[in-house]
């Protein structure tokens, strides 16, 4: 097992390298200085004082060995200083990842859990209306925009009804403390949450009901049957389990999708998460900054593919012994 | 004669609709006497094994009995209700299937899977349940029963696995076991063991069988009495004896005919032929699950250093059971493997050396034959393209290759339309006979079959392997022919070649092999042959 | 359109009613946008520094609406007759937040060596100055090398902030760590910054002018998102929206919200002013009738009813009407398609497509963009949107890589230091936004302009800049949109908000809250 | 033919797909004749409510836009970006796929390792950068969904090449003296279609969606009316004009999910598998 994980880990850091290698010459193609956006943010700028910028920050070295500066940094978990924020981009992504992890783990939770459920009740009544109902439903939310599942829940729940705050993490400047504030939090969570967990809730839907579906039409269910088991078993014992293991091999791919579509999520909900802070990022040409964001977002992505990997390896005895 | 344990009287189930037949068993009728094994006989699709379903109440989705009656223990089964079946099943009637591997939960220990037998019914504590596991496995003959029981399906050779199903079945003592080709997927010496075990485990406990299978070997080996089915009707029963030796229904006697004789003739030695092929000091290992830094690499020897020569117009039998390195063997010669180290001279080249368009043009004389009627013709080809793709790969005109295509196709005995049709219009037969072309567009000289009639029915087999020893003194080719199937073997080969675990255990003519073999292992194989027995005793 | 304007003229007109007796205490929740990436206005001088920054440093004076003079740190003034001498009186009771004097000798440290290092566009003013003196403690001397007209309008909090000497004489400017707890002599002091979240500034109890400020504490928000801050203020969560802290299309709504205030003022030393840069070297915009053309075509009122909710006036020229030396004595481009159409047929426009940036601030720009499309379309003139980001949009403009681009600027009160920079030909030049991109070049408005610059008398400046503004406007060097006025929204128990040319940027020292 | 329509107007789902989808290519193709003015024009006051004029039922926007003419020209680019950049896509991911498959060894290591750094990087997030890099424009939007969504299909057809290898028939052909080039062109690419079918029409519903949902973050090309777009311009006037996001997002809900069933549809009639399941 642990020869396993480091096998794992190896292959997760050589990816890692080449993601910030590919990142760090796509974005120094893009057009635009960031000498001259700083420039700019100064109120007027002429060339010398670009060039000045630009040799404060290393920018006037050669692309090679700014890459090889950074990659450096990246080794001993420094990944730069941002230009812009005027602060360590470790400082600035560490400080928003909290928020994203929380939202992201919340939308991965509600659409496992609601997305499971719903898959094996629909499989336990094929054909019935509760089947349809719930396959109708999974049907819609695949084929809704994020963002715009985000805006209506807004208007409904925020502007409409008025049950859920519509923006933020907490309420601001309200300064609460202990259970209450957690409380809030999760006032807050609620809608960006669910909006974001939509999406994935419908594939687990899906997938969980054909494979259900699909399990239960093998030989060994047949066996059991033969034994004289009662259905409920075969159905959590037998097919349930081993609907589960496409499930679990998907949820590793949902936190790379997650992160992404946290980007929408952080956007509408003003969420102060990552997602936002790589949009800012953007925006401003802050190299270092998105740089940062991607390494982070893609080690998570890297991480939960490991976990998940171990898990499997956990529920399926034929990867664990093998 | 005592009554039946379980009656079936005019049964009839209902195909979904857009089947080819209406009903899967049309007003079938037998019974079942306690301690008797009764097998019930018929190729694929004869409706076999619809009638034990039916018993169990296992039928597949949208197949459902719409007649008659299948009385046990005085009660019509086909009228209880869901919660009565599941007390009858297991404890009354068990079951076991063809695939143990897919019969069992993989993600289950085995112990746990036995135990839930007892479960089902409420019967023992959990632990005595799990005690009585191990002595369940214990009975069924696996070694180790303690470990075993801690080990998951997949950690279980094939036969254990059967015997674990087995042993399932027999927890509860049924009255009645139901085994759906229980030893089809085995090797035959596994075969052998697990029908030995069955038969041991009736007489024991005088349960009654109900033995389904497509192979009168088998039902040689094993039944009182016997069921034949065809299109899912019984056209005939009787005693095993009654049945196997005076067969009344043509259907029968078409099937019993068609059974590959085991006497092998003494036919014209080889010996003195040119060689046509030759190989010297094959090898081949595969390397699986290494990794560069963290792991260490599993070696197979598949091929150990196998010797092996084909005189012109002979034919060579590989046979051994599955893993024993046979098809390994086939592919190296026809360089679809890349050997580690030996030759293979034929007619001269040393097709392990060659590569690129040498290695093209070599090939030409050495083709093959293949096991799987539907995986060997591409689906998206018409037939004439198939046959005339290899001659246009060698520069044969258009026009040439598929004149040639039709030749080839009149000589397998198919229509020239069939040119324009795809394969999936052509029953297995049929395609194995357009593989047959297939391997003869380009002449070669030696063709390699593999397993080249076990994918089918009894009955197309016979007509396939005629088809092929016709074809060979034709053409005068020389055959490879390899086979898990040591009947098939008997039938068509001069010579033959016994494999086990890579390396050729015994060589010689195939009379000499199958009344004298000479190796432990070529014995215990043939003498694990289902009805060789009784063949003997017939021919006296 | 009507009823809308009124409402906001309404809510005008409560902003200025009367005034009461000041509250002591209380908290403004303040929205910033975007979050500043620094408070340190002696290293950072961007918008959202200077509004929360500009609270913590202050200057030497202050300016009204008219952008008249007022005493801050200077108390007192004088200009010699050749307009060569510049003589300030310090209050002699001020002190840094951490309790240290705050003396003449850092007003020298910081004109004289730490802004001329870090701040670019004093600097340039700077290059006017022969020395700069401080006689005794509170007295300081600046000494020009030539009269400069606008010399006295260079003493405002973002362009000349006042910073602590003994904190940062003889260190590294920019990684000094007290940069993070900026030090002033405002009226409130940094007291904490929680990044993506907040800045709270309490009240500095020994602020030297007696009994101010009123409030106890300003806590700005940090909501990145334009319509959560929209709902923030609805929702009570803050009570001030500065200008340009939501959508354009959210004003009139919140506008019509109980309790609730709009002020486009407090804009007027900036004079924000909108254009489109047109590319005079090259393509179609080359030619004076296209550049014409262009501005007859152009609906400018309609884009500041539907855009800007009819907030800020459509532009004369190059000049604000609220920068001093402002005419309106110039060529009137009123929309005339007609005209347009005539003046393009005139020329022999062939119909080739000519790109336009627009500017990537947000919602509002990329609509003007496409309004400002669909009316060159209707002229027949084909117009293509380039979309870009900020940075992008910079390289482009300073690579004089366009047709057609938005833009607006600030002119900080006089032509001499907000206007000339974008038409004078020496300003050519490759690599910066800010210069003139446009590559106009005419002699005459270079000689103007520096005449103008130089002039002593308001009147002798007034008549130069009348001319120039009268050349360029003829000659449209660029498509001059709106003065755009933004609207600072704010409920109407906060009281003397904006009181200043700079508004919300200082206007927290008189505010206080009404109960 | 005949027995595919069969198996596929079985799927009830599938048929209401396909008339939705026909639906919006109409809509899409005639849109210049039902709607002649450009959607640009700004032809009533702003923020017209729907149904309140007949000439203009779905109301109008921020400018007095026509939101129903928006919508048909929406149709235009949300079908041209869906299939011109999963186009793009399969021509990527069937080539690598099928090269990694085919040959394995060395090749399928690398190839696969390359595969699966672009599945690594969040793949929103990468489409952002690249929108942004090349700047916002249709061709760089085409190019960015393409970057991000091969490599399902190279994955997907590296396995079932690498089944289709092994098939004797693939076998036959090797031995039969066919290049490998030939083989892969004729005997194994031929036999992935189908999967590449389903997969594709269910990756145009996600380029339509990584589409939309660029141009709500405002990364659309600024000259072509798309859904995303008008729902990213109304979302700072949701308040005051919930019809400017509501509309677009039911086209796009309705066009996603017309794709979707389709691809069941497609699913069912060309995968066989389900449909044996009855013997």
């Amino acid at each position: 097992m642990l020869r396993f994980i480091l096998m794992r880990l190896g292959k997760a850091a050589i990816i890692l390298v080449a993601i910030l290698t590919l990142n760090f010459f796509l974005i120094h193609a893009a057009p635009g200085d960031p000498a001259a956006v700083m420039a700019g943010e100064a109120g007027a700028a002429d060339a010398k004082f670009i060039a000045q910028l630009r040799e404060q920050f290393g920018l006037d070295k050669p692309l090679l060995t700014q890459l090889a500066i950074y990659l450096k940094g990246v080794l001993q978990l420094d990944l730069g200083y941002s230009y812009r924020q005027q602060m360590p981009v470790a400082d600035l992504i560490f400080s928003r990842l909290p928020a994203t992890l929380l939202l992201t783990m919340t939308a991965f939770v509600i659409s496992l859990l609601l997305g499971t459920v719903a898959g094996v009740l629909a499989s336990a009544r094929v054909g019935k209306w509760s089947d349809t109902a719930i396959s109708t439903l999974a049907l819609l939310f695949y084929a809704t925009p994020l963002y715009w599942a985000a805006l209506m829940a807004v208007l409904l729940f925020s502007v409409y009804f008025n049950w859920l705050p519509g923006f933020g993490y907490e309420t601001v400047g309200a300064n609460y403390t202990g259970l209450r504030r957690v409380l809030d939090i999760g006032q807050h969570l609620i809608l960006p949450a669910t909006t974001l967990g939509l999406f994935f809730m419908a594939v687990y839907m899906r997938m969980t009901r054909a494979s259900m579906l699909e399990v239960s039409q093998l030989d060994f269910v047949k066996t059991a049957r033969a034994k004289g088991l009662k259905p409920s078993i075969i159905q959590r014992r037998h097919i349930f389990r081993n609907a589960m293991l496409p499930v679990v091999t998907l949820a590793g791919l949902q936190a790379g999708q997650l992160v992404g579509g946290a980007v929408l999520t952080e956007t509408v909900f003003a969420w102060p998460g990552i997602g936002r802070l790589m949009f800012e990022a953007l925006a401003q040409r802050d190299y270092n900054l998105l740089l940062g964001v991607f390494f982070v977002s893609s080690a998570m992505v890297l991480l939960f593919n490991l976990i998940t990997d171990i898990l499997y390896r956990f529920v399926d005895p034929r990867i664990r012994v093998a | 004669m005592t009554d039946p344990v379980l009656s079936i009287r005019n049964l009839k189930v209902a195909l979904p609709e857009g089947a080819d037949r209406d009903f899967a068993v049309n007003d079938v009728s037998f019974d079942l006497y306690p301690g008797e094994i009764l097998c019930i006989v018929g190729e694929s699709g004869s409706g076999k094994s619809m009638s034990a379903n039916a018993a169990m109440g296992l039928l597949p989705d949208l197949v459902r009995p719409v007649g008659g009656e299948i009385i046990f223990e005085g009660t019509d089964v086909l009228k209880l209700s869901e919660a009565q079946m599941m007390k009858l099943r297991g404890k009354k009637v068990a079951m076991i299937f063809q695939e143990p591997m897919s019969a069992l939960n993989p993600l289950m220990r085995v112990e746990d899977q036995i135990a839930e037998v007892f479960e089902a019914h409420n019967l023992l504590t959990p632990r005595d349940r799990a005690k009585r596991a191990i002595e369940l496995m214990t009975e069924v003959g696996i070694p180790d029963p303690e470990k075993a029981a801690r080990a998951y399906p997949f950690q279980l050779s094939g036969g254990q696995r059967q015997r674990v199903m087995i042993a399932m079945a027999l927890a509860l003592e049924p009255s009645i076991l139901i085994a759906d080709e229980p030893t089809t997927a085995l090797d035959v010496t596994t075969q052998a063991q697990i029908l030995e075990l069955i038969r041991n485990l009736q007489e024991e406990r005088g349960m009654a069988v109900m033995f389904i299978t497509h192979d009168f070997g088998v039902v040689a080996e094993i039944a009182d009495r016997v069921a034949v089915m065809q299109y899912g009707k019984i056209v005939e029963a009787g005693t095993a004896d009654d049945v196997l030796d005076n067969p009344q229904h043509e259907y029968t006697r078409k099937l019993i005919a068609a059974i590959p004789k085991l006497a092998a003739e003494a036919g014209a030695a080889a010996a003195g032929k040119t060689p046509i092929l030759e190989v010297e000091g094959l090898n081949k290992t595969y390397v699986t699950g290494g990794s560069l830094l963290f792991s260490k690499p599993r070696i197979v020897h598949a091929v150990n250093n196998v010797n092996l020569t084909l005189a012109e117009g002979e034919t060579l039998g590989i046979v051994g059971e599955s893993g024993s390195g046979k098809s390994s063997v086939g592919r190296c010669l026809v360089r679809l493997m890349q050997p580690d180290s030996g030759t293979v001279r034929l007619a001269g080249h040393d097709m392990a050396q060659l590569s690129g368009a040498a290695l093209r043009e070599a090939r030409k004389s050495i083709q093959m034959i293949f096991q799987d009627p539907y995986a060997s013709l591409n689906p998206r080809s018409k037939v004439g393209r198939i046959i005339a793709e290899g001659p246009m790969a060698h520069g044969v005109s258009k026009t040439e290759a598929y004149g040639r295509a039709v030749k080839l196709l009149e000589m397998v005995d198919l229509d020239a339309l069939a040119i324009d049709r795809y394969p999936h219009e052509f029953s297995g037969g049929q395609r194995q006979r357009i593989g047959i072309a297939r391997a003869l567009a380009l002449e070669p000289r030696v063709i390699i079959a593999d397993e080249a009639v076990s994918a089918l029915d009894v009955s197309i087999q016979a007509q396939v392997l005629d088809l092929l020893a016709d074809l060979k003194e034709r053409l005068n080719l020389a055959l490879i022919f390899i086979t898990h199937d040591l009947r098939v073997a008997a039938q068509i080969c001069d010579r033959i070649a016994v494999m086990q675990n890579g390396k050729v255990v015994e060589t010689g003519p195939a009379h000499a092999i199958f009344n004298n073999p000479q190796s432990g292992y070529a014995r215990t194989l043939i003498e694990a042959i289902p009805g060789r027995e009784k063949e003997l005793a017939a021919a006296g | 359109m009507l009823k809308r304007l009124t409402t906001l003229a309404a809510a005008l007109l409560v902003s200025t009613a009367l005034h009461a007796e000041p509250v002591m205490g209380g908290r403004a929740n303040v929205v910033i946008q975007p979050e500043p990436p620094s408070l340190m206005m002696g290293l950072v001088q961007n918008g959202p520094t200077q509004m929360v920054a500009g609270q913590i440093y202050e200057s030497l004076l202050r300016y009204d609406e008219e952008l008249q003079p007022m005493p801050q740190l200077a108390k007192s003034w004088e200009v010699s007759e050749d307009g060569l001498t510049y003589t300030f009186k310090l209050h002699d009771n001020v002190k840094w937040h951490d309790g240290e004097p705050f003396t003449a000798a850092d007003v020298v440290f910081s004109a004289d060596v730490f802004l001329r290092e870090t701040h670019p566009r004093l600097r340039t003013s700077l290059e006017h100055v022969e020395s700069i003196t401080a006689p005794d403690d509170t007295t300081v001397v600046f000494k020009l090398k030539g009269p400069f007209g606008p010399f006295l309008g260079i003493f405002e909090a973002g362009t000349m902030p006042m910073v602590p000497k003994h904190i940062y004489e003889g260190t590294d400017y920019k990684n000094n760590p007290a940069n993070n707890t900026p030090i002033g002599t405002g009226p409130f002091k940094f007291t904490e910054w929680v990044k993506g979240s907040h800045i709270l500034l309490t009240k500095n109890a020994d602020y030297y002018e007696e009994g101010k400020p009123y409030l106890d504490e300003i806590y700005w928000h940090v909501i990145p998102d334009a319509a959560s801050r929209a709902v923030a203020y609805e929702t009570g969560v803050v009570d001030v929206l500065p200008g340009g802290s939501v959508e354009n299309f959210d004003v009139q709504r919140i506008a019509d919200m109980d309790n609730t205030c709009v002020t486009d003022k407090g804009w007027e030393y900036f004079g924000p002013h909108s254009w489109m840069w047109l590319n005079n070297r090259e393509g179609p915009t080359a030619d004076k009738r296209f550049r014409q053309a262009v501005m007859y075509a152009m609906d400018r009122n309609f884009a500041r009813d539907a855009l800007w909710n009819g907030l800020g006036k459509v532009a004369a020229g190059p000049v604000s009407s609220s920068t001093r030396f402002f005419t309106d004595d110039v060529t009137a481009y009123d929309h005339d398609p007609e005209k347009a159409k005539a003046l393009l047929a005139e020329m022999g426009y062939d119909g080739e497509t000519v790109r336009l940036l627009p500017l990537p601030y947000g919602e509002t720009w990329q609509r003007w963009a496409e309004a400002v499309k669909q009316n060159l379309d209707e002229v027949g003139i084909n117009v293509e949107i380039v979309s870009t980001d900020v940075a992008g949009w910079n390289q482009k403009l300073a690579e004089w890589d366009y047709d057609m681009a938005f833009t607006y600027l600030y002119q900080y009160g006089d032509p001499a230091l907000g206007v000339a920079r974008n038409y004078i030909s020496t300003n050519i030049a490759k690599g910066s936004q800010w210069n003139n991109v446009e590559g106009y070049d005419n002699k005459e408005v270079d000689d103007l302009f520096a005449k103008a610059a130089v002039a002593v008398t308001a009147e002798e400046r007034q008549a130069l800049y009348t001319q120039v503004q009268q050349t360029l406007v003829e000659d449209v060097p660029a498509a001059w949109l709106l003065e755009l006025g933004f609207p600072t929204i704010y409920r109407c128990n906060v009281k003397d908000l904006v009181t200043t040319a700079i508004g919300v940027n200082d206007g927290f020292k008189d505010a206080y809250i009404e109960k | 033919m005949a027995d595919f329509w069969n198996r596929f107007s079985r799927n009830r789902g599938a048929v209401i797909g396909l008339a939705l989808l026909v639906i919006v290519i109409l809509v899409a193709v005639l849109a210049p004749l039902l709607f002649p003015q450009s959607p640009w024009r700004m032809v009533q006051r702003p923020f017209l409510a729907p149904f309140s004029m007949d000439q203009y039922p779905l109301g109008t926007d921020a400018l007095g836009r026509d939101v129903i003419s928006g919508l048909a020209y929406g149709a235009q680019v949300s079908l041209l970006v869906g299939l011109v950049s999963t186009v793009a896509a399969l021509l990527i991911g069937i080539p690598i796929g099928a090269l990694a498959g085919y040959f394995g060894g060395w090749m399928d290591d690398a190839l696969m390792r390359f595969t699966e750094f672009f599945q690594t990087v969040p793949s929103f997030a990468l489409a952002i950068v690249l929108v942004a890099i090349f700047e916002p424009s249709i061709q760089s939007i085409i190019a960015a969904i393409a970057i991000v969504s091969w490599p399902p299909v190279a994955r997907l057809v590296r396995g079932e090449v690498l089944s289709l290898r092994s098939r004797e028939y693939v076998e036959a052909a090797i031995l039969s003296g066919q290049t490998s080039l030939t083989i892969i062109l004729r005997q194994v690419l031929p036999n992935t279609i189908s999967p590449i079918i389903v997969l594709a029409s269910l990756m145009v519903a996600t380029a339509i969606l990584l589409e939309s949902s660029l141009s709500f973050l405002g990364l659309g090309d600024p000259n072509m009316m798309s859904w995303g777009y008008m729902i990213g311009a109304a979302r700072t006037v949701i308040r005051q004009a919930w019809w400017l996001s509501f509309f677009p997002g039911v086209a796009i809900l309705l066009t996603v999910l017309a794709l979707n069933l389709i691809g069941e549809g497609l699913n069912d009639a060309l995968n066989p598998r389900l449909a044996r399941r009855g013997k």
